[in-house]
Parts: C-alpha cells; structure tokens; sequence
C-alpha cells in the first residue's frame, strides 16, 4: 500500500494541521508515513502545503512529483498542484474558495465541496473547513479509516484544545457523509 | 515499549540531545534551523538545563567550548554562515580535543543563500572548515528516527574520543514529520578527569591547543592523525541494500539517499539489479565498505544535492576499475526519483566502462 | 481651483509592493530615506547596504546600486566602498538583530573610527525575518520564540540602547533615536534623516538613526495594538531624541 | 476639495490612516477583499469636516500608498 | 627582635621566572589577582581563562585550573564555563586587543547578559604579544608598528575607553579603571581586584578591573620612562575610578 | 632591466600586490604575517593607497567585500585562526563573484597552534572551509620570487574570474629573504561595469549571492560550478622537473617544495631517476598533468608538512594503477632533505606495488 | 632592622624598585649580569636612613621577586 | 659551488644583519642565496640566529642541518649548533662571550676571537663585534670576496646610518686581517 497527498492553501487554514492528522492517524494504524511542510525562501508568504506520504513499506522520498491525492483549499493551490495529480488519482477542493471550473482535470475522481459554508452550516465556525475536506478526502481514499482519524484528533486537541475536539470530529464525519451520499446517490 | 510518537526532525533531534544527558544548549537564530532553538528554550528550563541565545554563532561555539571544557555534555546548532563563523572554535575544540555537538541544518550556499534543502556543505563538514590537521566526526541522518538516534550516537562519540561532533542534516530532514520511537539507550555519563571544575583534591590542570617544546606539535597532530585513523577503523556506519550480480551501484547520503532509494525500488520493479549504499558516517567515511562492494559491481552513481562533493571520496575508495558518476542537483533542486530512474537507466544501457562525467538537471 | 499633489512616493523608491507584513514600519523608514536621498540630490551616487533581516529586499524597493552584506556586517562592507569611493554616498540598513547582537563589534569599531557613512537602525526588539525571536532590544519580560516564559533580565540581561551606547565615542557626528508610530513622530524622524545624510555629505563622520519599529507578525499584535506598545513601552525603554549631533567640519 | 488617493490594490488594512485622519474620513472597505487578501482603506470624503490636505494619512502609511492634494493656497 | 615576613609571592602564584619583558605591568597584574584569590580562599575553585596576548600563558604561572580561550572569545567561553559551574569563580584576563578590539561584541554581550564572571583587562595601548601594532586603546599620535606616521583619529578613531562603555549596562555590577604604575596605584588596584571577586562570590553580577600597563619593548621606552608616559598621557586620555559598584545582591 | 633586490618574502608579497594595483589593505595582526600590514601601514600612504587596521578578520574580510563589490583591487593576510575567521565572508565573495585576494601565511592548527611552517591549511584552502558550493583561485608559491609574482598573478586571475583569490604560503617563505626582480608586468587594469559606483548614467545594480525565483539558486550554482571548469581547463599552474625512466614522481607544494627539490638533486646525484612535480595552483589542482606525467612511473611519493592534505588530491588524479606513498611532517615538523632521500631509496627498493601507507617521523 | 630579599637571579633590571623607594635603599648592580642577563637590583641597607620596611619596593615589583621583612611591633 | 652558514646570537647582537649583508653580497656576485631568520613561537625570547645558503645553483632547502659554517656569538649558540657543524667546516666563535673550553669539535676548523674586544678597541664601539666575525668568517670561507662586501655594506648602512659605514668597514677588515695574520702565522 502507498498513497501520498498534498494539502494545499492559505496559511491560517489549517492545511498543515490536517496533514498533521491523517499522519498520526497513519502511524496509530501501524503504517510508515511522512509528514512534509513546503519551505521556501527567508521570506513571508501566504502560502501553506504538505505532503503526507502513507505507505506498508519504509518510505523514500518524503517528496511527491505525481501525488496519488491533492487537497486544494484555495486557488493557487489548485493552480499550482492539479496537473501533478496522478491520473485516476483524487483531487477535493474546496469551492467556498475555488471556481469549480478552474478545474481543468478530467481525468481525476474530482470532488467538490464548499467546505467553509459547510463548516459554518455544521459547526458555527468557518475555521473548520479543513476537516469537512479531510473528511471527504479519507472516506473516499480510505488511506485510514475515519475511526483512526477520530483517535488520531484526540491527540492533537487535548487540554485547553477539547473543546474543539467534538467540533472537529463532527466536521470530519460532514465531510465524510458528504462523500457517501454522493457516492450512493451517483452509483 | 519504547514510545512512539510523530515528530518532526528538528524537533527529534532536540529531545535526542536531551535523552542523550545534554543540559546546555548555545545558539543563535538561523532559519532552517530555528525549530531547536525554539523548542529547546521552552524544554531545557523543564529538566533543569540552561538555554542561552548567544549574540552570535561565534559566541554559540565559544560558549559551547567553555561547557565541554568544564565536563558538560553541550550542542549548538546553526546553518551554513552560522557554521562558517563557528570554524575558528571547531579547529580549537577539536585542538584541545573537547567533546560537543555541534549541529548543521544546511541551507544553500555559498553566501547567504536560500533555506531550501541543500547538501554544499559536505566538503565544509568532512575536510575541516577551520584551520589545521584536524576532523569532526559527521553523522548524516536520513529519517526523523535517525535525527533522534544519531543525536544520541554523535554525543557519545563526541565523549568517547574527546572530539566535536557533528550531525549535517538538511531543511527537509529538519521540518519533516516522522513517526519515530523515543528508546533511549541507558544514560551513562562517562567520567571526564580531564575536565577543569576548579583544583579541588586534584592537582590543577589546563585545557589548551597550543603546545610549545620542541616537537610537540608534531607529536600532537599525530595524536590527533591517530585518532581519527582509529575512528575510520572503528566508528564506520553504512547502510547497503545489495542485490546480487548488481548492474550499478547507487551512493547517497541524508535526504537525498531517500529519494535514491525510491529510485532504487523503481528500478527494481523494473527488472534492473541495483544496489544501495548510504555513508551514515560520513566522516569517518566508510571507504572499506565502498571498495569491498564496488569490487562486485562495474559502475557507481553518486547522486548529491550539490555539485559533486562526496564524489571524491568515493572516487578515493572504489576498488580499482570500478567508474563513478555523478547526478548533482545544488542550490535547492532535488533529484526526484524519476531523475535518478532515468540516469540509472541510462548507466545500464551505456555499457562498460563509464565515464566519470557531470549529470547535471 | 487647480489640486496641488502635496505628497506622492519618492522617486527613488521603485512602484513595487513591499513584501512587509501589514503595518510593518520598515515600509516607513524605507520612504523617509528615499525622501531624504531625492532631497540631497544624490540617487546617483549612494549606495545601499542592507543588513540581513526583513530589510535584506531593500535592494527591490530603492533605486540605487545595492549591496548585500553578511549578517551583521554591513559596517564593515560600507567602510571598504567608503575608502574607496569617498565621494559617494554610503548606507547601511539593520536590524536589531544584526546591528545589536551578531554585529556588534562593526558597528561600535565604524563608528569609533569616525568612518563617513550613515547607519539606519532598525529596532522592533525581535528578530522578525527568523521568526520573533529575541532581539538585545527585546524588554524585559516579553515574550518570543526563544524568551517562551518572557526574557528574564537575569539571565538575558536588559535590552541595549545602541543609540546611548555610540554616542559619546568620539567618532560619532550624529546620533538621534525617532519613531515611526505617529504622524508627527514620523516628521521628526524625517528631520533626522536628512540630518544624518547632511552631515556625510559634510564630510562630518558617522551618523547614525535608530527608528523605533513595530514588528506585528512577531510581537502578536494587532498593527493597532502596536502603536499602543510602542507608545507605552518602547518609549520607556528607549528614550527618543538626539543624543549628539556635532556640525560638520 | 483636498483629497487623497489610496492605491487600494496594495493596501493591508493595517488601519494606521484610520487611526490617526483627525478628519476620520478613512475607513475600512469590509465588503472588499484586494487580491493581497485584504480589506483595503477608502477615503470618504464629508462635506461636514472635509479633508485638511495634512497628509498625516500620508505620513503615516507604511506602505506609501496614499496620495495627497491639496487646493493651492492663495498666496503660493 | 623577631622579623616578620609582610611581604611575599601569593601562593597561587607558581613559583616561576615570568616571561615578560622588563617592566612590564603583567607581572603585576598576576600577582594581585593571586593575592585576591588567596584573601578570599578559593584557589580550589577558581578557573581562569586567559585571552591571546602577552597574558596567553598565565596558565604557567597561576596554580588554577585554566582554559584556552580564542582570541577576543574568553567571555564567551567563560560563560560556558559559568553556566555549568554556577558554584565555581570564574574570570577572563584579557589584553586591550583582545577585548577591546575583536572582543567587543562578546564583552558588550557579556557584561549586559549580567553574567556573574569577573574580567581583568590589562590596557597596554598595544599589541604586545604580536609586536606592537595598533591597539583600539592606542593614543591619538602614538606611533606604532602599524601607525608609523602615528595614530590619526580622523582615519583610525580615537582610543576607546572599555570600562565607561561597560558600566552604564545593567548587567554591570562593578567596573573600575586603575593603573599599575606606582606603588601607591597598585594598592588601590588591589582592592578592586578584591572587591570585583567579592561581587562574584556573592553572585552579583559581571564585574570589571580594567590596568592601565606599560609595554616598555613595543612602547620603545625604558621602565622609567613608561612611569612617565602612563602618568603624563595615559592617566589623561583613560581616567582612573570606580565607574561603578552595585551592591551584590 | 628588472631591478633585483633582496626582499623578506612577506614583503615581496606586499610589493606585488602594490605591482598590481592594489591600493587598500584591510588586516588584523596575527603571526607571522605581520610583516605584511606593518609594511603596507607604510608603504600604501606613499602611492595614495589606504591602509586600514580593522578590528577583528571578520571585519577585513567584509572590508574586503566592500572594496571589492565598489571595484577596486584590494586585500586582506592573515594566518590560521583569522583564515578560519574569515570563512563566511569567503563564502559570500564566491557567492556574490567578487574578486579580491586573501593571503594565508599558515600557522601550526588546530586551534591557537604555534607559528612555525605548515601546510595544514590546504584543505581548508582547496576545499573551501566556508559553506556552500564554492571554490577559491589558490596559488601556492615556493620562492620569494613567487611571493611577489603570484601575487601579481592572483589579482589578475580573481578580476578575470570574478573570485576571490588566495596566496597559501608559510612562514619560511614570509620570513626569509631572496633575491628577486621586481619585473611586474605592465598594469592594465581590467574594466569592472558590474561594480557597484552609483548609478550615474546607468541603471541601478546589485551585488548579492541570494537569487529567489524558483531554480535561480540551482543555476547560479551551476554557472559557478561552470567558473571552477574552466578554471580547471585553462588555468592550472605546475612546475615540473622530470627524467627519462623514472623511477619515483615526487609531489610537492609550496616551501616544502624546496625541501624536496633538495633531496631530488641528492638521489640523481646518486644515480636515482627521479622526477618531481609541483602544483603551483593548488586550486585548480593539476589533475591532468599528473595524470600524464604518473603514467609513466609507477611509484609517487608526496611530501607534506601536514597530516597528508594534498596526498587526496594526487590519489585522484593519479593514472590508473599508480599508487602514492606520503611523507608527512605536520605542526613544524619539516622534511628534511635527507630523510626524504631515505624514502625515496626505501621506495625504490621495495619493489613494485607500494602500500598507500604514511610515513611519519 | 627591617629589610627586603631581592631573588636577584630573577630580576629583569627594571628599577621600579629602585625609583620608587622612599629611603633610596635599593640600587641597580652594575657590576654584575644575572643568567637573564640583566644588571639586577640590590638591597643596600643604610643606618642613616634605614629601610621602613613600607614594602613600597615589594608592591612595584612586576616580577614579584621582592619579600619584606618587619619588626615586629610592639602591639601586635 | 654551495655553502651554508648559520649565524647565531643574542637578539641585539646584530646576528640577522650580518647573514643579511652577506646574502647582499652574495646577490651582488650574482650567487644564488638565500637568508632564512629562525622563528619560535609566538613568545619573546633572546636568541637570534639566521641561515644563509649560497649556491651557484638554484637553491632547494633555505634550511640546513648540516652547515659547512657557524659563527656563535654566545654561549647559548655554540651549544646549540656546534654538533652540526659538517666535517672540516668552519667555526667562528667570539670569545669574547664564549670561553674557547666550550668547543668541542675537533673535526672542524675553528677560528676563535675577541670580537667584542676588537671591536671596541678599533672602532671605539663594542657594537661592531658582528662585522669583526663577519670579515674573519668571509676571510676564510671565501664564499665572497671582502670588495664584494664592502660593496653590500653600502646597501645597508644609507642616509642616517652612513656614518656607520666606515666603522663597519673598518671592523669587517680586521675581522678579515686577523685572519690572515693567523694564516700567514701558523702556516
Ligand atoms: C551569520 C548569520 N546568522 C544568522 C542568520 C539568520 N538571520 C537572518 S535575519 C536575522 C535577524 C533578523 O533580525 P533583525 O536584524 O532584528 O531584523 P528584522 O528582521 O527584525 O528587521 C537572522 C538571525 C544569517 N542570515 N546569518
Ligand atoms: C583570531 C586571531 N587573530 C589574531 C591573533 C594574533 N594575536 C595574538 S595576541 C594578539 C593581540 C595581543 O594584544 P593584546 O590583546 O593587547 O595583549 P597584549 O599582548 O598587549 O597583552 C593578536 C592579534 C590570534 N591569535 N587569533
Ligand atoms: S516579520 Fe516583522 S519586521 Fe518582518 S516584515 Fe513582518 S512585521 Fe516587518
Ligand atoms: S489628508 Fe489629512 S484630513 Fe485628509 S484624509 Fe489624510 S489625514 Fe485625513
Ligand atoms: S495605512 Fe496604508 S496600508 Fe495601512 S490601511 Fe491605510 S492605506 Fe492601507
Ligand atoms: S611585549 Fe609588552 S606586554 Fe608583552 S611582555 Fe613585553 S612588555 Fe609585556
Ligand atoms: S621596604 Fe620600603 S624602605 Fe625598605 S627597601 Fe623597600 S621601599 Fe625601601
Ligand atoms: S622591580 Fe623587581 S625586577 Fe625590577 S629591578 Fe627591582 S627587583 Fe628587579
Ligand atoms: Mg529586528
Ligand atoms: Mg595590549
């Protein structure tokens, strides 16, 4: 088993987070996975991406040329990652942020979702888009199961955190359900 | 059980340093490498130990001398400038042969360079940067595992051979995020008579690189020639991942050895023998081992994220006959998987006898 | 009834963004200098000499020959064009971090020399390029990356006053602290600027500007908030004026 | 008749020109983003206390965005 | 009657033929520093570190433990060593190139860190060790092997004066200038030499003794002659005192 | 006619450098280069140069890199720790392509080390002791004359290439004393539109080692990588002295060059054949040279006075199946005509193959 | 009856003992060269004037080679 | 033709002048030569001594261990350099600070003599004991001839320290002179 993905947006988003995440949740299933941050020059900058390998085997590069997945939840990101995107591979954007038709793949498992609405919908909170797309991009990769992704968020909002620990579980099982429904809806 | 937990590089490193008894910590700001500082300054006061941001990286090293001198298990660490400020107190230290780690997350070079991942100051690292006949023992990781593992190892050889060590790492190596087991070996501080903690019960004594009477000198950088000589005898780390009847053999060290290995499993997949060999040490640098292996395989692909800076010692090491080749990628690219498949591919193909050319991107 | 432009960006600062966070003062000391270099005249023979911090990119922003010097050294580098090129107008530009810490050793032996060249001071008591980390100017209890439980003045020591600390050497022609966290306070340092410039023109020796700077990415604040800090705390700790200011010869 | 021009496109909403207009004629434009990602100023003009043409605005943008004119005074 | 001995080498003092020229004020300095560390009983706690220059092989002649130090770094290394050995006194002995000149960030950082060391500073207005060069403390027209035509303060500066620029920091808790020069000189020298250990054993902070000294070889002056020199020109240009003494606390 | 004088070789030195228009000199004293800034203190008033003591090597060097970038020939000398001081700033002129010349009279290291000759410094020379991808222009004279000549010849190589240049000399050629004909060449100063004046008539222009935009870092790299190729190429200075059927090569830099040519006319006078070579350009090494000349003999002796620094060098460059031995006389030790004549018998008695091995005192 | 001990093989010649002695008690010997080489200083004691046993000489000696001898006094 | 001398002292002896008149002259012959000054550590010392190698041939090694002459103008200088002294070469001593008992080559040919004391009583100065040495060494050594030195004299001793010439000259003949006296007198 093998899967990598990049989480890409703004900084504030939360993309580094979530990647974040789906790697703990990977290493709590027994898996090998890296967790990179894009870097750049000593300047500052909006921009915010990792790369989250997965993988049964030890892991090489921690670095992808053609991910299996990308998470876009802005347009520059999408702008900068969709034509890596492997063929046949995933691709989940955030449309509160993105024009779905600057989408130009077609040869991807696209999914589309105003995640930030979604979030405020749900959970009173915009802040929790990243885990609406998360939990999208899980249920329909099934890198992890969306339980290790739950155990895995226990990890990270502990203390003065929980609080938001049921928020953001909810906001992972939206996401999820999202997916699901579409998938039984469409076929 | 031993924990485990997910971390990234700098970090690990941080807590080796602190599973390895190291209490002081000397630094100054330099981006890759901010996240030790950072955490340090937060974690030492927990265990007691002393955090200080020094005016300067030439302040950072000489603090750091005065700790070791004084018995302390100490580190501070930097980037490329940062480290070429700290060459004049590295060659003192490894003069008046004061353990202390000292650690490099590279950035681009030379001069102010970016901070993006960077292999240019290998030949700064293995060659001495500072003055005179001496070496630091360099331990290059290639995981978040081994920033923690090689943390612990550099200190340990630091004190066994009363020598500076150093771990090169890189930016990739330092932000990414790996799952890794915190198992520290037991701590066991060894006894440093020679350490100056003021004459009590002893008669006093000096810590100094300077010897005057005829012929010292000499005899103290044989001292110091013995000593490194019993390192590359003793202290040698290598990975090798050897198939049989190997068609090419691929050499690469830190991170980059990670994207060669990816490479490796690609060409594999793909039919071609291929073997692997990553210096863990790369000062001593496992010369033996390259000779013995290149002795079973015609052609050797040195891939560096630089201009070709460990080729030399693998040229100095490979059985006679055996050719080397160089996929150098510096200044911040990084040789993909794909890259290194292509060159393979085309080493294979090319027949015998390579020639020791520059692939460059 | 014909509108008077009153105040437009100076010509010698180039029609580019600043990559500055918001309300990030180094944008307003790199107007005033423009200004003050379009007023003398003398875009064409100055020379730039960013130290490394936020300020590095000033070579982007100044329409001037601009040369990058290692953290730290910019006194240094600006004392070889100087000795070379007397005629010429010589600045550099650093931040605490660079000035007041790893360059600590230029920036006291330029100015003891009495070297002709004019030094713009950054101080918004951290370093802000790095990431906020603690500056020699830092106050006494604030917080920052590497000061986590704020910096204790015992074993941190206080935060340094260049601008005291140069002054009575005498080497040193000029010497004023201003601020940038007012309307009027950036008139007087606009003064102070044209002042130091003045006297290199007059051959005169160093002179030297320290300008109180907020850092909001770093500090936490809001742009709003840090004029606030400024008001209340770095005016406390750093006493603004001019500390000498000796007539050309 | 004094105005100013704010080259809104590369404002970062620091608010500084707010703060200290003693006209208050700059605000905030919190129905606009620019392509920074901020909201920008906007200078809004009011015949009851009409611009002075001080420039502290001006003066006090870090980013020198902001223009000033100024009704030429009889005797200049 | 019974004589008494009232006078006599320190026991911390080794029993050894200095190697320092004749007349040189070194000499002097080592034996008063010993003398303190008897008074106050701590020879089996003291560490010394010497700076490069003349002092370089104080190692020889102080019955102390003692660290090598890079040029102009002793106080940093120092501070290492105080870090680990809070218990332990430690002090630096360092030349006025040494310190003055490429150790001047690090004594600045030192002395405003508060750390709790003691530094005796030996101003000779050279480089003694390397031949009588240009010191930061040279005076102005002193010719010197690097200033043949003298010491021109329009291009080389004027002499800096370390302890008025240590002892407004507050990290400073004592710094005083005295000059080895005449008998009676070296009775008050000793007592700031006693005075500045004390504050150290009471952890009070970074304290400081700065010599005025002679190097009659490179000042190319006889003994007598150097009496009149640091009387007649040294005493002008480096005020004797204590610029300050804070109360350990 | 030239004129011939009898001149100190730190002298020599500073006379070439004023020979080749140089006008500012930027130094820190340190042993035994002093004759270097005591003459130049005197001397450069009097042609309307400038002399500046700086405070630290640090500060020369950025002095240095100042001068540099606003166009003018310039210099800093120093010795061992001030070197390694210097690295950051060597770092930032390669990177940043500023010429300039930095002279090493060497010390004993690691660390204070003592002031007598060694070669120990070669590695930080060649290798480049500061971080990042880099090299300097090194010379390595073995003669007064030399001083004075390569000198001129290190400034006009560092203009040419835009790098920094080094002298790597020692204390015997600094101190002592030799005839020489100060015969400089006619000064043509070559033209510099990329320094840094103002910008009157022109654009404004930078000079800086920090390229941004995506890749820009990698191809800067390159095109230096392209600068040390060439150097390679068409720069490489060798002094050779060779016979008919050699029995034994020996290989030799700079002072201890001399030594060597000593005890290779003692072996001819014995009716050994032997020949000798010199790197005069230690920086580019004379790789191909070597490589030829090695092939017609199988036994090389290098002799250092250092651990054995350039013996890597003369390894890599040797022709297939020619194997060095290495006489080494590190911290002051110096070899002695007669006992590298000893060696070179025991070489040539031993018969074919010989063991890599060291040969200490 | 007070008196000095000069460890005269030591000393350099300087003659800061000999300047700074109130009674004039100490002189340079030039008769003879110590295996320095220096013409060394010397104690001569006069009953007209006689040392103080002040250890001026004791205190300006660089090279600490001067040990003083006192009477005791009758208090202490 | 080649020879190596060491000349060796007390600093203020005048050891390094002498070796570099000789060098001068040497030059002036059109000899190759070289004069290398010994170097200690960085620690003030008294001795002083330099090596001079004049050849007819290119020079390797400015160092010798073996030289064909010394001149020892202290005690300090006899005992460190006389077993070096090459079989049948030549020593001169200035007696005048080294008592002649000291020597104790037998295979060399020694010339021993009262420089100090010739030198004040022919030239009123006791400073002029080098060139005394000087002459007598070049007398017997011939590596120059004395015209030659006379002329490198006059390199040395210009301007202010021209009226040292003629003292120079004077004392570097009767160096010479006794020489040949004892020459002409014992055989
Ligand atoms: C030798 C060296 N050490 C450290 C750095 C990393 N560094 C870059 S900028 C900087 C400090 C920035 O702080 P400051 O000078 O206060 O400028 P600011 O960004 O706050 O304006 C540091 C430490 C460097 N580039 N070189
Ligand atoms: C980095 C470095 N630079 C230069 C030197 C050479 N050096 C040795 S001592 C010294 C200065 C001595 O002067 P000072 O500190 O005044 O001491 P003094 O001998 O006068 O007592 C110098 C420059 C050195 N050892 N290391
Ligand atoms: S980090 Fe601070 S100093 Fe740097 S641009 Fe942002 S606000 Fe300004
Ligand atoms: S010019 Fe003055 S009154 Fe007009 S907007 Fe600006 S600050 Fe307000
Ligand atoms: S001061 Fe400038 S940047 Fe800030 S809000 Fe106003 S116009 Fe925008
Ligand atoms: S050179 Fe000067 S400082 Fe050094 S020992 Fe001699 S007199 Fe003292
Ligand atoms: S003790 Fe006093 S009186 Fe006696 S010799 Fe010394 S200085 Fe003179
Ligand atoms: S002071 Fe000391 S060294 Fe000087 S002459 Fe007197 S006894 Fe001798
Ligand atoms: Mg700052
Ligand atoms: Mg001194």
């Amino acid at each position: 088993m093998y899967y990598d993905v990049i989480f890409s947006g703004f900084g504030g988003q939360g993309v580094l987070l979530i990647g974040d995440i789906l790697a703990q949740a990977a290493m709590l299933e027994n898996r090998h996975v890296t967790w990179m941050p894009s870097y750049g020059v000593e300047i500052r900058g909006g921009a915010a991406s990792c790369t989250v390998v997965i993988s049964s085997q030890k892991i090489g590069s921690p670095i992808t040329e053609e991910p299996c997945g990308l998470l876009a939840m802005s347009k520059p990101a999408l702008l900068k990652f969709q034509h890596k995107v492997k063929k046949g591979g995933l691709l989940v954007v955030n449309t509160s942020f993105v024009e779905p038709e600057m989408i130009t793949r077609e040869d991807v498992i696209k999914i589309c979702l105003p995640a930030s609405e979604i979030s405020y919908r749900e959970t009173g909170d915009y802040k929790m888009a990243n885990a609406v797309l998360l939990g999208a991009f899980v249920s329909l990769s099934r890198v992890v199961t969306l339980q290790g992704m739950e155990e895995a968020l226990g990890v990270f909002f502990k203390e003065e955190k929980q609080k938001l620990l049921p928020l953001m579980i909810k906001a992972l099982q939206y996401g999820s359900e999202f997916v699901c429904a579409g998938m039984n809806g469409d076929g | 059980m031993s924990e485990r937990k997910i971390l990234r590089g700098c970090v690990a490193l941080a807590e080796g340093a602190i599973a390895a008894g190291c209490r002081f910590y000397f630094g100054y700001p330099i981006t890759p490498q901010n996240d030790i500082p950072e955490y340090l300054s937060a974690r030492l006061p927990q265990v007691e130990g002393v955090f200080i941001q020094a005016e300067s990286e030439i302040a950072s090293i000489n603090m750091l001398l005065g700790a070791a001198a004084a018995g302390a298990r100490a580190m501070t660490s930097s980037s490329g400038p940062g480290i070429s400020l700290m060459q004049e107190g590295l060659s003192y230290m490894a003069g008046s042969e004061l353990p202390g780690l000292v650690v490099n997350i590279t950035r681009i070079g030379p001069g102010l360079g970016g901070i993006a991942a960077s292999q240019g100051d290998y030949r700064q690292a293995t060659r001495g940067g500072g003055h005179g006949d001496y070496h630091l023992i360099v331990l290059a990781p290639n995981s978040v595992q081994e920033m923690y593992d090689l943390t612990i190892k550099a200190f340990y050889l630091a004190d066994k051979y009363r020598n500076p060590a150093m771990i090169l790492s890189d930016a990739i190596l330092g932000q990414m995020k790996e799952p890794l087991s915190l198992d520290p070996p037991p701590l066991v501080l060894p006894e440093k008579p020679w350490a100056l903690t003021g004459a009590r019960g002893r008669k006093a004594q000096l810590i100094k690189s300077l010897y005057l009477a005829d012929g010292e000198m000499e005899q103290h950088n044989w001292h110091l020639h013995e000593k490194y000589r019993r390192l590359e005898r003793e202290e040698v780390l290598v990975e090798t991942d050897l198939e049989e009847k190997m068609e090419v053999l691929l050499v690469a060290f830190g991170s980059c050895s990670r994207m060669v290995h990816s490479a490796v499993e690609l060409a594999r997949s793909r039919g071609i023998r291929v073997g692997f060999l990553r210096p863990v040490t790369v000062y001593p640098f496992p010369r033996q081992a390259l000779r013995e292996v290149s002795r079973e395989v015609g052609k050797v692909l040195v891939v560096e994220m630089n201009t070709g800076q460990m080729w030399d010692d693998v040229r100095l090491s490979l059985y006679p006959g055996c050719r080397a080749g160089l996929l150098a990628r510096p200044g911040g690219g990084i040789p993909a998987p794909g890259q290194i498949l292509a060159e393979i591919e085309n080493l294979v193909k090319a027949g015998d006898g390579i020639d020791e050319s520059v692939y460059q991107a | 009834m014909a509108l008077t432009k009153v105040f437009t960006r100076p010509d010698s600062l180039r029609d580019l963004d600043f990559h500055f966070c918001p309300g990030c003062h180094h944008g307003t000391a790199h107007r005033l200098i423009c200004e003050a270099i379009d007023y003398h005249g003398i875009k064409k023979k100055t020379i730039g000499i960013p130290g490394v911090g936020c300020g590095v990119f000033l070579y982007n922003y100044f329409d001037l020959d601009v040369c990058e010097a290692p953290h730290g050294r910019a006194p240094a580098v600006a004392t070889g064009f100087k000795r070379v090129l007397p005629q010429n107008i010589i600045f550099t530009y650093q931040g605490d971090g660079d000035l007041g810490s790893i360059g600590m050793s230029e920036i006291i032996h330029t100015a003891n020399r009495g070297e002709n060249i004019t030094v713009f001071f950054i101080n918004n008591s951290v370093y802000g390029m790095t990431g906020g980390q603690m500056a020699p100017t830092t106050l006494p209890g604030q917080k920052t990356t590497t000061t986590p439980y704020g910096r204790d003045f015992r074993t941190e020591g206080y935060p340094i006053r260049m601008t005291e600390m140069l002054a009575p050497l005498e080497g040193v022609a000029f010497a004023a602290r201003v601020s940038l966290h007012t309307p009027s306070q950036v008139k007087k340092a606009r003064k102070a600027v044209l002042r130091a410039l003045d006297i290199q023109l007059k051959n005169g020796g160093f002179s030297f500007v320290e300008f109180l700077c907020a850092c909001p990415t770093n500090w936490g604040l809001s742009p709003r908030q840090c004029i606030e800090k400024i008001d209340k705390e770095m005016l406390q700790a750093f006493p603004l004026g001019t500390y000498k200011d000796r007539q050309g010869s | 008749m004094n105005r100013i021009e704010i080259r809104d496109e590369s404002c970062k909403g620091c608010q500084y020109c707010v703060i200290f207009c003693p006209r208050e004629l700059v605000q905030i434009d919190k129905g606009r983003i620019n392509a920074l990602g901020y909201n920008p100023a906007r200078f809004v003009d009011n015949p009851d206390r009409p611009c002075r043409g001080c420039a502290l605005c001006a003066e006090i943008c870090p980013d020198a965005l902001i223009e000033v004119y100024r009704k030429e005074k009889g005797r200049s």
